[in-house]
């Protein structure tokens, strides 16, 4: 029995994985996603799936992780994230769905399928300053705050010229008045493993685009909203980040499927790279009792 | 050794690096990608798509 | 109780499916998606929602579709085609994997990441002709065939430079010979009620390329793999494309979650729109022993 | 009646229209939306998007 790791770009989150499994003694089949060649219109062939006992998706692209795990699922294949996850986490509309089914807060959020709904939203409901997001993306890019009417009517109109499809399904949120952090909590099964704060003087918190971390210790509320996030899209192993409003307390943010967590493990202590192997190997009855099977 | 395919300056690939590695050109730091080992080699690393991230 | 209709804009085949619904005195709330305000962080709000006993989605947008109807089934509406259903038929990998799941005939098919990937496909497995399709998309827009390996990697190249992530998943099909035609079969529920061939000297059948249509009998085999197809994808009202191959028999090419009909009335003699309806009203318990309650 | 908002000339809006509703126009073969109905009033349709159809 081996494991599957499914990775093109290797980041450092990415070789602590792989170094995490060979200290386990893990057998790993290495696979690229640029170099599959996928069968979808029969679910045979692909010998050297054979022996897979649980797959691993670090796929840095959504649609190959959605896509490509879909596939796998599809041959009766055990993944780590499913694709139900990677779908839910991947659409930030989904996400809140699936927290709003769940009763899970989050800042007030509107979905409008024009640019002149959208207006109306900013206008009458949400108010200025709001943010603007995409449905899709990461690392904080194209997430855009609209202080008035100017900046949403100029950010609503690149987005309709500029973009495509898939920014057209706008999604608008309050703007909590965060003071200068937020919280990731890493989520394990039904674990919250760690948290960390992230701190930075502009107003988007991320790492990616230069935040500093901090540890977060764990409070009985923040356990119990990060893993009610965590459960809400499906499951597994997720990032869920958190903002402290001064009102209305703790809300979510977003939930990522495929976290990286390089500058995590000095700030928490926690070696998050082993809690995500031990995850994926128990998922396959790999692990028992503490040690590989 | 390898060399950088945007400067061509020679770069030490890590006895620990492994196939889609990225690493910074020391000449022009341009991200490159580690596609081969044996013997180690080099490309420019594709550019990041909006649907990347985590 | 009434219906609420999901259209912004009206063709002929909202006009035929609001006649039928006039004609069946039920009360329709028209819902322009453009013009709606959706609250995604609470499944609360919306009283004029409060009577609708089920949605009919007719919106144009697949983006638009599956966000939508997801939101309205979050609030525990009954909508067809389902969301589950939308993003299956949406995406043509998704679609090619929901037939394989189901053991239904389709058309050779792989898919790839990467341009040179589906290079080393094109190549030594497929051949040429082959045909490129992008997973998301109708109308045969982008439905391109590769007849030598300078298209295929033209067409690669340019989806690459010119195109959005959704094109990063390469789907490529064994172009097949057909003669001169495909098939569309209407299926609602489980009930194949129409077909029609779609003529064409262009290799793409498709009505909104110029096709012609004819009737198409109903024989055993078409009737059989047509409902195999809708089953497969998640069930509705549905419009499964399928060519008839010289030595595999009928293929299933897609399966249309929204499809067109207006041309197909005359050529069928088949009320598709009144079959829609009460389909529809049916999924509502408003429609008993042929009338509406 | 409603004009035209590309070629200005005057366009009869059919009794049965609904908001919505594509019409040619008959000067220039813009795609026209019926997005009032009473007075009736035109503008230009939407482009299609990638992702329109069925």
């Amino acid at each position: 029995m081996r494991i599957a790791f499914l990775a093109s770009r290797v980041r450092a989150e990415e070789k602590l994985l792989l170094e995490a499994y060979a200290a386990r003694g893990v057998d790993v089949l290495r696979v690229d996603p640029r170099r599959i060649d996928l069968r979808v219109d029969s679910l045979r062939g692909g010998a050297e799936w054979d022996d897979v006992a649980v797959v691993h998706d670090r796929s840095i692209s959504f649609a190959t992780s959605a896509h490509l795990v879909e596939a796998l699922e599809s041959r009766g294949m055990n993944c780590v994230n499913t694709s139900r996850v990677i779908r839910t986490c991947g659409d930030k509309m989904r996400t809140s769905l699936a927290l709003a089914r769940a009763a899970v807060p989050q800042p007030h959020t509107r979905v409008a399928f024009s640019p002149e709904q959208a207006l109306e939203i900013l206008e009458h409901e949400l108010g200025y300053p709001a943010v603007i997001k995409p449905t899709v993306g990461s690392w904080g890019r194209m997430v855009a705050r609209l202080n008035d009417r100017d900046a949403a009517e100029a950010v609503l109109e690149d987005r309709a010229v500029l973009g495509n499809w898939t920014h057209r399904t706008i999604y608008l949120q309050q703007l909590v008045d965060k003071p200068g952090r937020d919280i990731r909590a890493f989520v394990i099964g039904e674990q919250v493993i760690a948290a960390i704060h992230r701190h930075s003087e502009h107003w988007v918190t991320n790492t990616a685009r230069g935040a500093t971390t901090s540890n977060c210790s764990l409070s009985l509320d923040l356990v119990e909203i990060a893993s009610a996030a965590a459960k809400a899209v499906g499951g597994g192993i997720l990032a869920v980040d958190l903002v402290e409003d001064p009102q209305q307390g703790l809300l979510v943010l977003e939930v990522n499927h495929g976290m990286e967590f390089r500058n995590s493990i000095e700030a928490t202590g926690v070696d998050i790279a082993a809690e995500m192997a031990d995850f994926v190997l128990a998922q396959a009855g790999m692990l028992v009792g503490g040690g590989v099977r | 050794m390898s060399n950088c395919p945007t400067c061509e300056i020679a770069i030490a690939v890590p006895a620990d690096a492994v196939e889609g590695e990225i690493l910074a050109c020391t000449g022009c730091d341009a991200e490159l990608e580690v596609i081969q080992l044996d013997p180690p080699s080099l490309c420019l690393a594709p550019e990041m798509d909006e649907d990347w991230g985590e």
